[in-house]
C-alpha cells in the first residue's frame, strides 16, 4: 500500500551551503489528501521543490511507488505522475490558455482532448478564455490555470504550493473545493496552505513543519484541534 | 628611467636574434605565415653558408612574435622581443602595426626593417631606425597611373576616363590620391571614385553598376584579397564595357589562386604590385626551395621578408657589431640585389625608403598572373585592351 | 508600535539566512595599500621583457573597473565601452598633437567628454526604455558609429590616426619617458588605484547605493522616490570617465591611435573579459581578472612558441597558442561561475556560515 | 476632516481593454481605506496609475491639494505617497538594513542619519535580528515586513499597500495589522490598502471601496459593504462555509 | 520568453512597426534615385540589398532562436559559419561534386557541433548571468576559428558552382548563387516558423522560452531542449554557410564580419522572432546598399547603425518584438 505512494526519509536540503531541511520524513499514500502547515520560512516550499526535482537533497531518500526519485530531474519525476503547482505558478505567459493546458499534457500522448474537456469542466472560467494569453489573466485565473495544467498530465500525486494566496474569498473557496474534488477522483494531493484552518479542514492527514523539522503529524481534524497548532498557526 | 638602452647589444657569444612580427593568427594569418616562413628560410640559408662571417660565424636565430594583426599586440610583442635582446626587427604586414612598432624601435635603438606595409606616413616622422623594403603606396599610385597611360597609348587606345574603386582606409585612399594626381597630369579623368569598407563588404555589384553607368573606359581597383575577388565577380555579373580591369597594389589580382577563385572572367586582369623577379635565378631558386619546404608557392611577401633578413645580415657583416646604432648605420649603406623586381640594388634613402623599389605590372595570362611590364622584366606580352570576360 | 518578534517557535531560526557583514572600509583600504606597495616594486622584480605585459594588466584593470561599475554594479550591461575608451584616447592625441596640450589635462578633458557622451546616449536609451540585451547592442552600435565616424573624418586623421610625437628627453608634463621606463608602470598603477578608490567611495556614497538599488529593482527604487534616471546616468558617467582615462593612458603608452584600435569592438570585449574572469559586481574582481587575463595570451604564446614534439607537425602554423588561450578562458568560465574572486568569496562565506 | 488624496475620473486601458474606468476615490486624512474586489478587478492597476508607474488615460490625482497627475513614480514618492508591491521587490543583493537605509535617505539628510532611522524602522517592524541578512534570501513574511519598513522609512503621508498580508500565516498577520493601526493612530498616516483577507479589511478599514472590472461597484463602511449583494456576488461568494472563511 | 512571445504576439498590435520600416526603405530608395540620378543604379542597389539582406537573415535566424530561447548571446555563430564554409569546401574538394550536394551534410554537421557545444559546455552555465555565456561563446569562437586555422591554414579558399551567372531581374542583375541563397533564407524562415508553431518540438521550445521551470514541471526535458535548440540554431548557420560558400572567400575568420550585423538584425527584429529576423535582415541589406549610394565615401554600416538606433528608440523591443 504505502509503496504505491510517496515516501521521504531523513531528507536534508538547502541552498548553497545553507541547510533548510533537517532530516525530515513524511509520506503520502495513494488517494490521500495530506497538508503541510508551518510558519513562513519553515521550509514548506523547499520540501515540495525537493520532491519535484527542482532542488537536490543533500542527504536522505525520496521514493515514489517504491522507486528512488531523489536526484532525478523534474521531467523524469513528472513522468512518474508526481506533479507540482509551484508558488510562482510558472505559467507560459505569452501562450494561450489552451496551449498552456496542452503543454501540461506533454507526457500524455493520447486522450488529450478529453482531458482538456475535463479541466474546462472543472474550471469554467478557463473555458471562457481559451485563447487569452496566460500573462494577461488575473491572479486567480492564473492559479486555476496552473492547477488545470498540472491535472492535464493525469498526475497520481499532485503537489500544490499555496494555491489560494492572493485569491478573493470567493475564489479561495472554489479552489479548495476543486482540490477536494481532485482528491475524490483518486489523485493523491500534497497541499501547502497559509489558510491552515481551511487546509486542515479538508485534509486526511497533515504535518507541521517548524524550522525545517517535522514537529507534529496526525489526522487533519485532530491537528486542527491541537492547542499548539491553534495558537501558532491558526491565530486563535 | 632604467635599462632600455643597454639591451639589444647582446653579449659577444651565442646566436644573433632576429625578431619577427607578423600576423600569424587572425584574418591575415595566411600572409603572415608566408612571411614568417620567408624569414626562417633566410636564416637557414645564411646559417648554412657559415653565419655572419665578420662576427666569427655567429649564427642567426629567429625570435618570433605574433601580432595577431593588432597594433597594440604588435607593440607588446616588439617590446618583448627587444627586451629579450633581438638585434633587429622584421615585419609587420599591416601599416597600423608597423606605425606602432616604428617608434618603439626608434626609442630602443633597434633597427626595424619593414618588409610589407605601404602607408606613406610610417616613415614620415623622421625615424632613423626604420627601413622599408616595399614601394610605398604613393609610389604604387604614381607608377600605376604611368603604366596604365603607357600601355593604353602603346595599344593605340589611349584612355580619357577611368573609374576608381578602392577600399576606404588610408591604404586605398593613399594609392588613389597618388594615382589621380599622376593620371590628371596625363589628361585622364578619374570618375567616379567609389570607396567601400573592406571589413564588412560582401558584394560589390551596386558599385560595379555605377562604374558601368559612368561610361568609364577602364576600372582601377585597390583593395585586399577578399574584396578583389568580389569586385571581379561583380564585374563578371554586371558586365560593364571596359578596356581593362586594373589593380593597383591589389591584394588579389596578382595572387596565384586569384584565377581559381574568380573564375575564367579573371583573364586579362592587370595589377601593379611588388613581384618576384621571375627572370632572376636566385629568385627561382628561392621559389623552389620555398615550395619544397612549405608545399606551396611563395608569395612576394615571403620574398620581401627573406630579403629583409639578407639586408640585416649583410649590414652585420659591415658593422661587425650587433650594436643597434652601428647596425643601423650599416643598413643605410645597403647595396643588395633583391629577389623582387627592383630598379637596381636595394638602396635606402634618408627616410629609410627603398629608393629602387619598383612596382611591376602583372596580367593574368592563361590563368596565371604574369609580369608583362616594364618590358625588361616581362615574361609575357601586354594584352591591351583586355575586356573582362572576353 | 513595535513588533513582538514572531515566527519563532524555537531558537535557531536564523540559521536559515545569509548574513552580510557591513563591509569594513578600513579593511579594504588596508589591503589596497599593501597591494599597491607590492605592485609598485614590479618594475624591479619583473624581467624587462614582461614590462609590457604588466602595463597591459594595468590597462585591463582600468577598463574592467569602468565596465564593472556600469554593468556589474549599475546593471547596465555595456557592450560598447570602446566608445569611452576611444574618446579618451582621441582626446589625448588630438589635444596633444593638435594643440600641444599636456596629456594630463587632455586626460581630464577626455574623461569629461566620455562622461558627457555616456550621459547623452544613456539619457536617450533610458528615456525610451531600451534595456537588457537591447541596451547592450545599442551601446555597441554607438561605439561602432563613433569608429566609423572617426574613420571617415579627416579632421581626426581618418584611418591614418595619430602618433604621439617622440621627445628628445623624458618629461612628466608631456607624459613621456624612455621606452620601458618604470614611470609608465607607476603612473598606470596610480590610475588604477585612483579608479579603484573612485568606485569604492562612489559605492559608499548615497548615489552609489542608489545605483545598486536601482540595479536590483528599478521600479522599487522609483517607488521609494529615487530618481532612477539621474543615478543611472551618474553611474554611467563615472564608468565612462574611468574608461576614458584608460584610453588616454593607452595612447600615451602605445603612442599610436587609430579608429580600429581604440574604437574597435576588441576594446569593448577587453573591458568585459577581465571583469568576468575576476568576478562581476565585486571591487577586486576586475583587478584580479586583469592580472590573470593580461598575461594569459603571452603565456600561451611563450609556451607554444616552440610546439612540443607531439605537435611538431603543426610547426609553422599559427593558432595553437590562441587555441590554448581559448581553452583556458572556457575552463575558467566553466570552473568559476562567479569569477575567481567571486567564487573564492562565496566559498569563504559558505565555510563561515556552515560553522 | 480634510481629504489627503483625491482621485477623480481615473481611467486606464491596456491595448484597448479597460482596466480602470472612471474611478473616483477620496481618502480622508488619518484614515484607512480598504480596497477589495475580485482578481483582475484593477486594484493593482489603480495603485500603479496613482503612484506613477503608469500614466492615466484620463482623470486626475491630487495629493494634499497638489496635482500630481502623471508624475513619475519617484516624484510621487517625494510628494509624500509611497507604495508597496504585491509581489515583493526587495533590493535582493543588499541587507535588510541597507534596503531600509536607502529608503530613509531619499528625503535628504546624511547617510549616517539615514542609517539611524533605518535601524529604528527595522526595529519597529520587528526585524532587528535580520538587519544584516541579505534580502534575496528572506522568506515571505520577512519580505513583507521589509517592504513595509522601506515604505515607512520614506516618511510618507500616504501609504499604498498592495496585499501586505498575502502569503502570511495567520499568526504573522496580527503584528502587521497592529503596526498599520499604530501608523494611523499614532502618526496620523493615511493608508490605502488592497487586501483579500476580509478579517483584516474589516478590522482595519475606516471605509471600503469595492472594485469590479475596473469600476467602483460599492463604497462605504466595512460592515455595509460586505452585506451588499453585488459585493457578495462578485467577490465574497456564497460557497458552503465551514465557518473558517475568515480566520480568527 | 521572447520566442514564444513573439510568435504568440497579436499581430494586430504591431502594424505600425513594419509600416515605419517600409516607409523608411521607400524614403531611402527615393533619396538614392535623386542622388544617383539613375534608375539602373538604384534598381541594382535594391536588388543587391534584398539579396544580401537574405544572407544576413539566414545567419540571424539561427542566432535569434538561440538568443530568444536560451538567452545566450552567441558569439561563436560566425565561427560556426566558418565551419560550415570549410565543411562545404572540404566536401567539394574531396568529392568534386556540386556544392549544393553538401547542404544536408553542412546542416547535419553543424547541428551536431551546436548540440555538442550546448551539451558539453553551455548547459553548465545556464541560469548564470548574460556575461558568463557571452565569454564562453567568445572563447568558443576563438577556439573554433583557430582550430580551422591550424587545419586549413589562413589562405583564402573558394568553392565554385559550375555555370553560375548573373540573372536579370527587372534590369538589375544578381548571381544565380546569391538568388539561391535568398531563396534559402525564405525557405528556412518558413521552415522554422512552421517548426516552432506547428510541431511538438516547437511547442516545447516555446514553452522553455516562456518558462524554464514551468517546462520542467510539465515534463519537458529542459536541457534536452536547450541542446536541440542550440543545435537547430547552429544548423541554420550550417545552411547559411553552405549557401553563401559559392560567393564568399573562405577563411577561418570569414564569419566574423557577419557576426555583428547578424546581432543588429536579431535585435532589430525582436529577440527570438524568426520572421522579424527575416524582415530586419532585408532592411539591413537595403539600408547598407542604398546607404552606399547615398553616402559615397562613408561606410554604409554607418547608415545601418543609425537606422538601428532609430528603431530602438522608436521600439525598444525591436521592430517585431512584443512589449514586456
Ligand atoms: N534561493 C534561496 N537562496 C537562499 N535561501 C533561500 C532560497 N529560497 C528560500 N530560502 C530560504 O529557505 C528558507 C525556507 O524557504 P521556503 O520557501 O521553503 O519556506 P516556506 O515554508 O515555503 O515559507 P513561505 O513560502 O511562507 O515563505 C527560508 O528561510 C528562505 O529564506
Ligand atoms: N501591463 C498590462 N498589460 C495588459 N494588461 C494588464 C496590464 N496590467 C494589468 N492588466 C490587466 O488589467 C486588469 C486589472 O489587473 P490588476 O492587476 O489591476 O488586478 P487586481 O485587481 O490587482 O487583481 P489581483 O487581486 O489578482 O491582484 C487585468 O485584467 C489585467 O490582466
Ligand atoms: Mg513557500
Ligand atoms: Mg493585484
Amino acid at each position: 500500500m504505502s509503496d504505491q505512494g510517496l515516501r521521504i526519509e531523513e531528507v536534508s536540503a538547502g541552498y548553497s551551503g545553507l541547510q533548510i531541511l533537517h532530516g525530515i520524513s513524511l509520506h503520502v499514500d495513494a488517494g490521500e489528501l495530506v497538508s503541510i502547515v508551518g510558519a513562513n520560512g519553515a521550509g514548506k516550499s523547499t520540501t515540495l521543490r525537493l520532491i519535484s526535482g527542482l532542488l537536490r537533497a543533500s542527504a536522505g531518500t525520496v521514493t515514489y511507488a517504491g522507486e528512488r526519485i531523489d536526484g532525478r530531474r523534474p521531467h523524469e519525476i513528472v513522468r512518474r505522475g508526481v506533479v507540482q503547482v509551484s508558488e510562482g505558478r510558472d505559467l507560459f505567459g505569452p501562450m494561450s490558455v489552451d496551449e498552456n493546458l496542452r503543454l501540461g499534457a506533454w507526457t500524455v500522448r493520447s486522450g488529450v482532448d478529453e482531458l482538456l474537456d475535463e479541466v474546462y469542466a472543472l474550471f469554467p472560467a478557463l473555458a471562457e478564455r481559451r485563447r487569452q494569453a496566460a500573462q494577461t489573466m488575473s491572479g486567480g485565473q492564473q492559479q486555476m490555470l496552473a492547477i488545470g495544467r498540472a491535472l492535464m498530465s493525469r498526475p497520481k500525486l499532485l503537489m500544490l504550493d499555496e494555491p489560494s494566496t492572493g485569491l478573493s474569498p470567493k475564489l479561495t473557496w472554489e479552489v479548495l473545493e476543486a482540490v477536494r474534488s481532485i482528491r475524490d477522483r483518486g489523485v493523491a494531493v500534497l497541499l501547502v496552505e497559509q489558510n491552515a484552518a481551511q487546509a486542515l479542514g479538508i485534509s486526511d492527514r497533515a504535518y507541521v513543519l517548524e524550522s525545517g523539522t517535522i514537529v507534529l503529524d496526525g489526522p487533519g481534524s485532530a491537528l486542527a484541534e491541537d492547542a499548539r497548532v491553534r495558537k501558532a498557526y491558526l491565530g486563535l | 628611467g632604467c635599462g632600455g638602452g643597454s639591451t639589444g647589444t647582446g653579449d659577444s657569444g651565442g646566436t644573433i636574434k632576429i625578431g619577427t612580427l607578423h600576423p600569424l593568427t587572425g584574418p591575415f594569418a595566411g600572409d603572415g605565415q608566408q612571411m614568417e616562413n620567408g624569414v626562417k628560410l633566410a636564416i637557414e640559408d645564411i646559417n648554412k653558408a657559415g653565419g655572419i662571417k665578420a662576427l666569427d660565424g655567429r649564427k642567426l636565430e629567429l625570435a618570433g612574435g605574433d601580432t595577431q594583426g593588432k597594433p597594440d599586440v604588435g607593440q607588446s610583442e616588439a617590446q618583448r622581443l627587444v627586451t629579450e635582446g633581438v638585434t633587429a626587427l622584421v615585419g609587420t604586414y599591416q601599416s597600423a602595426v608597423s606605425a606602432n612598432v616604428a617608434p618603439l624601435a626608434e626609442r630602443n635603438k633597434v633597427p626595424f626593417v619593414i618588409d610589407i606595409s605601404g602607408d606613406d606616413g610610417i616613415l614620415s616622422h623622421g625615424y632613423e631606425y626604420a627601413f622599408r623594403m616595399q614601394p610605398r603606396n604613393s609610389v604604387f599610385g604614381t607608377a600605376g597611373a604611368k603604366y596604365l597611360q603607357e600601355i593604353s597609348k602603346a595599344a593605340g587606345k589611349p584612355l580619357t576616363k577611368v573609374a576608381y574603386l578602392h577600399e576606404s582606409t588610408a591604404f586605398g585612399t593613399g594609392v588613389f590620391k597618388a594615382f589621380k594626381a599622376e593620371a590628371e597630369k596625363a589628361g585622364i579623368t578619374v570618375d567616379p571614385e567609389i570607396s567601400y569598407d573592406a571589413a564588412s563588404v560582401s558584394d560589390l555589384t551596386t558599385q560595379i553598376t555605377q562604374v558601368k553607368a559612368s561610361g568609364a573606359q577602364a576600372l582601377v581597383v585597390t583593395g585586399y584579397y577578399k574584396d578583389g575577388v568580389l569586385a571581379a565577380k561583380a564585374v563578371s555579373t554586371v558586365k560593364p564595357t571596359l578596356d581593362a580591369v586594373y589593380g593597383i597594389a591589389n591584394g588579389a589580382f596578382d595572387q596565384p589562386q586569384f584565377p581559381t577563385d574568380a573564375g575564367a572572367a579573371s583573364a586579362g586582369y592587370f595589377d601593379v604590385n611588388y613581384h618576384l623577379n621571375d627572370k632572376s635565378p636566385e629568385a627561382t631558386k628561392f621559389a623552389q626551395a620555398y615550395q619544397a619546404k612549405y608545399g606551396q608557392p611563395p608569395r612576394t611577401g615571403a620574398a620581401l621578408a627573406y630579403d629583409s633578413v639578407r639586408v640585416i645580415a649583410a649590414a652585420l657583416e659591415r658593422s661587425k657589431s650587433v650594436d643597434g646604432s652601428k647596425l643601423r648605420d650599416a643598413i643605410t649603406d645597403t647595396d643588395l640585389t633583391p629577389l623582387t623586381l627592383n630598379d637596381g640594388p636595394i638602396k635606402f634613402d634618408d627616410k629609410g625608403e627603398n629608393s629602387t623599389a619598383l612596382p611591376a605590372l602583372t596580367q593574368v595570362v592563361e590563368a596565371k598572373p604574369t609580369v608583362v611590364y616594364p618590358a625588361e622584366f616581362a615574361t609575357a606580352k601586354v594584352t591591351y585592351p583586355a575586356a573582362p570576360g572576353a | 508600535m513595535t513588533f513582538q518578534t514572531v515566527t519563532a517557535p524555537d531558537a535557531g531560526e536564523h540559521e536559515g539566512t545569509v548574513r552580510r557583514r557591513p563591509s569594513r572600509a578600513r579593511g579594504t583600504l588596508g589591503v589596497l595599500a599593501v597591494v599597491t606597495v607590492v605592485a609598485a616594486t614590479m618594475p624591479f622584480v619583473l624581467p624587462e621583457s614582461q614590462q609590457a605585459v604588466a602595463i597591459r594588466v594595468l590597462i585591463f584593470a582600468l577598463m574592467a573597473t569602468g565596465w564593472n561599475l556600469m554593468s556589474g554594479y549599475g546593471g547596465m550591461f555595456s557592450f560598447g565601452n570602446a566608445a569611452y575608451f576611444g574618446v579618451g584616447a582621441y582626446a589625448d592625441v588630438v589635444l596633444l598633437v593638435g594643440f600641444d596640450v599636456s596629456p594630463w589635462i587632455a586626460m581630464l578633458a577626455g574623461a569629461a567628454l566620455a562622461a558627457a557622451l555616456a550621459v547623452g546616449t544613456g539619457y536617450v536609451a533610458f528615456r525610451y526604455k531600451v534595456r537588457g540585451a537591447y541596451f547592450a547592442l545599442a551601446t555597441f552600435a554607438i561605439a561602432e558609429m563613433l569608429r566609423l565616424l572617426a574613420t571617415d573624418t579627416t579632421w581626426v586623421n581618418g584611418t591614418i590616426g595619430y602618433h604621439v610625437p617622440l621627445l628628445q628627453e623624458e618629461s612628466w608634463w608631456k607624459f613621456q619617458f624612455e621606452a620601458n621606463a618604470p614611470e609608465y608602470f607607476w603612473i598606470g598603477l596610480a590610475l588604477v588605484v585612483v579608479a579603484f578608490l573612485a568606485v569604492f567611495f562612489y559605492l559608499r556614497s548615497k548615489a552609489g547605493r542608489y545605483a545598486v538599488a536601482i540595479r536590483d529593482d528599478e521600479d522599487a527604487a522609483a517607488a521609494l522616490g529615487i530618481p532612477v534616471m539621474r543615478y543611472k546616468l551618474t553611474t554611467m558617467a563615472l564608468a565612462a570617465a574611468i574608461t576614458a582615462v584608460a584610453g588616454a593612458f593607452y595612447a600615451q603608452y602605445y603612442m599610436f591611435v587609430d579608429p580600429d584600435i581604440v574604437l574597435g569592438q576588441a576594446q569593448s570585449i577587453q573591458a568585459i573579459v577581465p571583469a568576468v574572469v575576476g568576478g562581476v559586481g565585486t571591487l577586486w574582481g576586475p583587478v584580479i581578472g586583469a592580472v590573470i587575463v593580461g598575461p594569459l595570451s603571452t603565456v600561451t604564446a611563450t609556451l607554444l612558441r616552440e610546439p612540443p614534439e607531439a605537435l611538431s607537425f603543426l610547426a609553422g602554423r599559427g593558432g595553437l597558442d590562441v587555441v590554448l588561450y581559448a581553452v583556458l578562458v572556457i575552463v575558467i568560465v566553466l570552473a568559476l561561475p562567479k569569477g575567481l574572486y567571486g567564487t573564492i568569496r562565496q566559498l569563504v562565506i559558505d565555510r563561515w556560515r556552515s560553522r | 476632516m480634510s481629504s489627503v488624496l483625491t482621485v477623480k475620473g481615473l481611467s486606464k486601458s491596456f491595448r484597448g481593454i479597460a482596466a480602470l474606468s472612471d474611478v473616483d476615490i477620496d481618502v480622508t486624512e488619518g484614515t484607512v481605506l480598504g480596497i477589495i474586489g475580485p482578481n483582475g478587478a484593477g486594484k493593482t492597476t489603480f495603485f500603479n496609475v496613482v503612484a506613477g508607474a503608469f500614466k492615466p488615460d484620463t482623470g486626475s490625482v491630487t495629493l494634499d491639494g497638489k496635482d500630481i497627475t502623471g508624475f513619475p513614480a519617484h516624484k510621487v514618492a517625494r510628494a509624500g505617497m509611497t507604495r508597496t508591491f504585491q509581489l515583493m521587490r526587495p533590493f535582493a543583493t543588499l541587507s535588510v538594513l541597507e534596503n531600509v537605509a536607502i529608503a530613509a535617505s531619499v528625503g535628504g539628510g546624511s547617510q549616517r542619519a539615514a542609517r539611524r532611522r533605518a535601524e529604528e524602522v527595522v526595529a519597529s517592524v520587528g526585524m532587528d535580528e535580520w538587519a544584516d541578512t541579505v534580502a534575496g534570501t528572506l522568506h515571505t513574511a520577512a519580505l513583507k515586513r521589509l517592504e513595509l519598513a522601506r515604505a515607512i522609512a520614506t516618511r510618507p503621508r500616504v501609504l499604498l499597500l498592495d496585499e501586505v498580508l498575502a502569503g502570511l500565516v495567520p499568526t504573522e498577520r496580527q503584528p502587521v495589522l497592529d503596526l498599520l493601526a499604530s501608523l494611523r493612530d499614532e502618526q496620523g498616516l493615511s493608508l490605502v490598502f488592497v487586501e483579500h483577507i476580509m478579517a483584516a479589511v474589516m478590522r482595519l478599514s475606516d471605509s471600503v471601496v469595492v472594485f469590479d472590472r475596473g469600476r467602483v461597484i460599492a463604497r462605504g463602511a466595512p460592515a455595509e459593504v460586505v452585506d451588499d449583494p453585488a459585493v457578495v456576488e462578485a467577490y465574497l461568494g456564497t460557497a458552503p462555509s465551514t465557518g473558517e472563511t475568515t480566520d480568527e | 520568453m521572447s520566442t514564444a512571445e513573439a510568435l504568440t504576439a497579436r499581430w494586430r498590435s504591431v502594424p505600425a512597426a513594419p509600416a515605419v520600416a517600409v516607409g523608411l526603405v521607400f524614403v531611402l530608395i527615393a533619396a538614392a534615385l535623386l542622388k544617383s540620378g539613375s534608375g539602373t543604379i538604384t534598381g541594382q542597389a535594391v536588388l543587391t540589398g534584398l539579396v544580401n539582406g537574405g544572407v544576413y537573415s539566414l545567419l540571424a535566424m539561427g542566432l535569434t532562436l538561440i538568443f530568444g530561447v536560451l538567452d545566450i548571446v552567441n558569439f561563436a555563430h560566425g565561427a560556426f559559419l566558418a565551419v560550415a564554409l570549410f565543411t562545404t569546401y572540404q566536401f567539394v574538394a574531396t568529392t568534386g561534386a556540386n556544392p549544393y550536394v553538401a547542404l544536408p551534410i553542412a546542416i547535419a554537421a553543424l547541428f551536431a557541433l551546436g548540440a555538442l557545444a550546448q551539451w558539453a559546455l553551455l548547459n553548465h552555465t545556464m541560469g548564470r548571468p548574460l556575461e558568463s555565456q557571452l565569454l564562453l561563446t567568445l572563447g568558443l569562437s576563438l577556439l573554433v576559428s583557430n582550430l580551422l586555422l591550424l587545419a586549413f591554414g589562413g589562405d583564402p579558399l573558394s568553392v565554385a558552382v559550375a555555370g553560375d551567372h548573373g540573372i536579370n531581374v527587372l534590369g538589375a542583375v544578381a548571381n544565380q548563387t546569391r538568388l539561391v541563397a535568398f531563396g534559402g533564407a525564405l525557405v528556412l524562415a518558413a521552415g522554422l516558423y512552421l517548426l516552432l508553431g506547428r510541431t511538438r518540438l516547437g511547442r516545447a521550445i516555446r514553452a522553455v522560452a516562456a518558462s524554464r521551470q514551468g517546462a520542467g514541471l510539465v515534463g519537458i526535458d529542459v536541457r534536452k531542449i536547450y541542446v536541440l535548440t542550440f543545435g537547430l540554431g547552429t544548423a541554420c548557420a550550417g545552411a547559411a554557410g553552405m549557401l553563401i560558400a559559392p560567393f564568399t572567400t573562405i577563411t577561418p575568420t570569414a564569419g566574423d564580419q557577419f557576426n555583428i550585423l547578424a546581432f543588429v538584425v536579431v535585435v532589430m527584429g525582436g529577440l527570438g522572432n524568426v520572421a522579424g529576423a527575416l524582415i530586419s535582415g532585408i532592411i539591413v541589406g537595403l539600408v547598407e546598399q542604398l546607404g552606399g549610394v547615398l553616402l559615397t565615401g562613408q561606410s554604409p554600416l554607418f547608415g545601418v547603425f543609425l537606422v538601428f538606433i532609430l528603431i530602438l528608440v522608436a521600439r525598444p523591443q525591436g521592430l517585431f518584438g512584443a512589449r514586456q
